[in-house]
């Protein structure tokens, strides 16, 4: 049951992503992927790649893409 | 010596690493990086041939089913990789040596780039470990866009950012064939996949082993610029120091024979795999060619023909025979080093007029003789005149092709190289014959000697490779036996 | 004459593709030959079908032949789609990964 | 329960498919990149689904496991250790991309795909 939860955020929070008007709110729901996708990888059996997972697409992409918004601008357009 | 075979890809590695961390010695960092480059095309030369496990773990045999699995990473070193880690070699030093000549500070990151792609090159060639080989072409891929991205040139970020996009759709598409062949058979080893392929292990028609090779495919389309990827590849060819670009064709023409032998030692048993490749080299061959001869750019010019003449290399994997992957394999040898003749001799005539529209030029024979005498022989050998070593490798793929029974191949190869000629020939026209422009200021600007001395070192291996092409040609042909 | 004043007409569409900046006899020479070169590899590749159905090339050849004369000038056309603006590279890198999958996953056990 | 391994497959396909979306259809640069790395994402989760061994225990060898009970009831990890240098290599490769496009930022004032990275060859100005 957890699975299906997870990857109904998981794709949720893609689409929720990518048709959000500001990029702030985009980088945050890119994070909320990449920790159920973290999460996910620890159902499947993998701990070791969910820690990777969880540090790399949770924490520090969503920051990267932030600090780009930051530099640039923050609504699309 | 088979110690010196994981040196090959840790020499460069290292060098990378030393260099961009202590670049501000800078006199320190130009000796370290000359004497690194001196050591490139030397250490194949000596080294001999035979496999390298890391971690030593030996093949393991099976005794239930017969078979070998090869738990480590394995590093193959025989003829082929040999000659080409060699010539990546000699083409690195020639860079570097530019390089180092033409600026009095050098730049630590430069330098790294130009030793991460040599390094991931040569690891490409060597490895038998398809994962590993995705993840040295990813590296490559980085090197490609930071030397991209360093150089000068309008619109170079631009360039590098659509390469990266493309690329991020290109390779993730090769790790999913590459997943879906793991879950077939269960290893990343490439000679356990052929192994378990030609054992009927694995079911050559099953829907998933077909999309792996779709997959890969695609991959390998991106890797090696042949279209849709051809207007990309020849746009980074073009936004680089003409320097670069004689590495970057370099890295791709690699990067392009190590995937596609990689995916005929898998696929081989599908006719659909030869087809495949033979379409879209033909497709390389007619659009690289025919886009090539409306430029104005002679940059992009350069970067087109040299798709046009990735698709020949294709086109003798593709037909499948002994004869026609040797003459495949040895046009790719001379690709590199006539294209990279090419790169370095028309970036000397950026160096000397900062120009590089055609209609803006003419005139230079009289002020740049020997540039302009060494790029005609360069052009000539690239067109496929005879006895350069463009015409051997040419002259034994119109052979192969009419010998599997496709005369029509032999006609548009043969086509092909006539519009090539045409190109270069155009191009030289109005460069160094017609008359000089006005307002083109040629006084007091030079030619920089080293890149004289790397295009008549280049123009010296064309020669001979066209005249004893047996001395290579014997080896590649064992070689091809070996996978056949 | 008909054919005569098309491809009259292709010399002076030219102008446009190497505009800003002026057309010389040379660039105008190659991009002749590039249109002709184009039509000739096309309809020869178009033959190497007579490995699947002689019959089927022939007519394949003769119509692809035919079109191909009657639009011409196709090198212009060429050159639009082929420009590198990030869009099209990226509309033609995934048209031919699902083309490649497809003929894969339904044609790969055919030939 | 293989019924978990196909819901997985068919959220990376989701997850492909998106990505593929966004990168023909999405305009703005930033959002382009982050449809992108969904592809990325995708893939990573497809191939940890390779490994997946329903009512397995995870690929580590304990003290006091029986050596064949581990070997038959363990997943299968040789994917996992593919997924871990994917996710780095694509981290790596978002970061560039990031910071090609906080420079082209500066030079066009907008994140408009269209403007930032539209045809080249034309572009250059002919100076008479």
């Amino acid at each position: 049951m957890l699975e299906i939860i997870l990857c109904i955020v998981i794709i949720l929070s893609a689409i929720l992503a990518l048709i959000q008007k500001d990029l702030l709110k985009a980088a945050i729901l890119t994070g909320i992927t990449g920790a159920s996708v973290a999460v996910l990888f620890q159902v499947l059996l993998a701990p070791d790649v969910a820690l990777t997972q969880a540090i790399v697409e949770g924490a520090i992409i969503p920051i990267f893409i932030a600090l780009a918004v930051k530099k640039t601008q923050r609504s699309e357009g | 010596m088979n110690e010196l075979i994981p040196l090959m890809v840790i020499v460069p590695l290292m060098a990378a690493l030393l260099i961009s961390a202590f670049s501000k010695f800078n006199t320190v960092t130009k000796i370290f990086a000359f004497v690194v480059a001196i050591c490139l095309p030397i250490i194949p030369l000596l080294s001999n041939y035979g496999f390298h496990y890391f971690g030593g773990y030996e093949p393991i045999l099976d005794s239930a089913v017969n078979m070998m699995y090869h738990p480590a990473i394995t590093y193959s070193f025989t003829f082929l990789q040999q000659i080409f880690i060699g010539a990546v070699g000699l083409l690195t030093f020639l860079v570097i040596f530019i390089y180092l000549t033409k600026y009095r500070k050098v730049s630590g990151p430069y330098l790294f780039l130009l030793f991460l792609g040599t390094a991931a090159v040569t690891a490409m060639l060597l490895t038998d470990d398809i994962f590993h080989m995705f993840v040295f072409f990813e590296i490559l891929a980085l090197a490609q866009v930071g030397i991209v991205a360093a150089s000068s040139i309008d619109y170079s970020y631009e360039m590098a950012l659509k390469y990266m996009v493309l690329g991020s759709i290109g390779s993730p598409m090769m790790l999913l064939g590459i997943g879906f062949l793991l879950a077939l058979t269960g290893s990343v080893n490439v000679t356990d996949i052929a192994a378990a392929v030609h054992n009927g292990l694995v079911d050559a028609t099953s829907p998933v082993f077909l999309l792996s090779l779709a997959l890969i495919f695609f991959g390998w389309l991106y890797a090696s610029g042949l279209p849709p990827f051809h207007t990309i590849k020849s746009g980074i060819y073009s936004k680089a120091e003409p320097h670069g670009a004689a590495l970057l064709q370099s890295f791709t023409v690699i990067s392009m024979i190590s995937i596609v032998l990689v995916m005929f030692r898998i696929y081989a048993s599908l006719p659909i795999f030869e087809v495949l490749i033979v379409f879209f080299s033909i497709l390389a061959m007619i659009l690289g060619v025919s886009l090539a001869l409306t430029q104005t750019d002679f940059r992009r010019m350069i970067g087109f023909l040299a798709v046009g003449e990735l698709g020949f290399i294709g086109l003798g994997i593709g037909l499948g025979t002994n004869f026609s992957i040797t003459a495949g394999l040895f046009q790719a040898l001379n690709e590199i080093v006539i294209t990279a003749l090419l790169f370095i001799g028309f970036g000397a005539i950026v160096n000397a007029t900062n120009e590089v529209d055609t209609r803006k030029l003419g005139g230079l024979l009289a002020y740049h003789p020997k540039v302009a005498i060494m790029l005609l022989i360069g052009g000539l050998a690239m067109a496929g005149v005879p006895p350069l070593s463009g015409f051997q490798s040419k002259l034994m793929l119109v052979q192969a092709s009419l010998s599997c029974g496709f005369p029509e191949i032999s006609i548009l190869a043969i086509m092909v190289s006539i519009a090539t000629f045409v190109v270069f020939v155009k191009t030289y026209y109005t460069m160094f014959l017609k008359p000089k422009p006005n307002d083109l200021e040629l006084e007091g600007k030079e030619v920089p000697k080293a890149m004289i001395f790397a295009m008549g070192v280049l123009l010296i291996i064309v020669i001979l490779l066209g005249i004893f092409p047996d001395v290579v040609t014997n080896g590649i042909s064992n070689f091809v036996g070996g996978i056949l | 004459m008909k054919l005569y004043d098309q491809i009259f007409n292709v010399v002076k569409q030219f102008r446009k593709l190497f505009s800003p900046g002026p057309v010389t006899n040379a660039d105008v020479s190659g991009s002749l030959t590039a249109e002709i070169f184009l039509i000739v590899s096309l309809v020869l590749t178009a033959i190497l079908l007579r490995h699947v159905n002689v019959l089927l090339a022939g007519i394949f050849t003769l119509v692809l032949a035919i079109v191909l004369i009657y639009s011409i000038p196709l090198i212009p056309k060429f050159k639009i789609e082929q420009e590198d603006s990030l869009e099209k590279m990226l509309f033609y890198a995934i048209i031919t990964l699902a083309l490649i999958g497809i003929f894969m996953y339904w044609g790969g056990n055919l030939v | 329960m293989a019924q978990v391994q196909l819901v997985i497959l068919l959220t990376s396909v989701a997850l492909v498919v998106i990505g593929f979306y966004s990168a023909i259809f999405i305009d703005n640069i930033i959002k382009k990149i982050i449809g992108i790395s969904f592809i990325e994402e995708g893939v990573n989760l497809f191939i940890v689904a390779i490994g997946y061994k329903a009512g397995g225990v995870v690929p580590i060898l304990m003290p006091g496991m029986d050596t064949s009970w581990f070997a038959s009831n363990a997943a299968y990890p040789l994917p996992f250790g593919l997924v871990l240098t994917s996710i780095v290599i694509g981290a790596s490769t978002l970061a560039v991309m990031l910071a090609l496009v906080m420079v082209l930022y500066r030079r066009y004032g907008t994140l408009s795909t269209k403007v930032m990275l539209a045809d080249t060859s034309k572009r250059e100005e002919y100076d008479e």
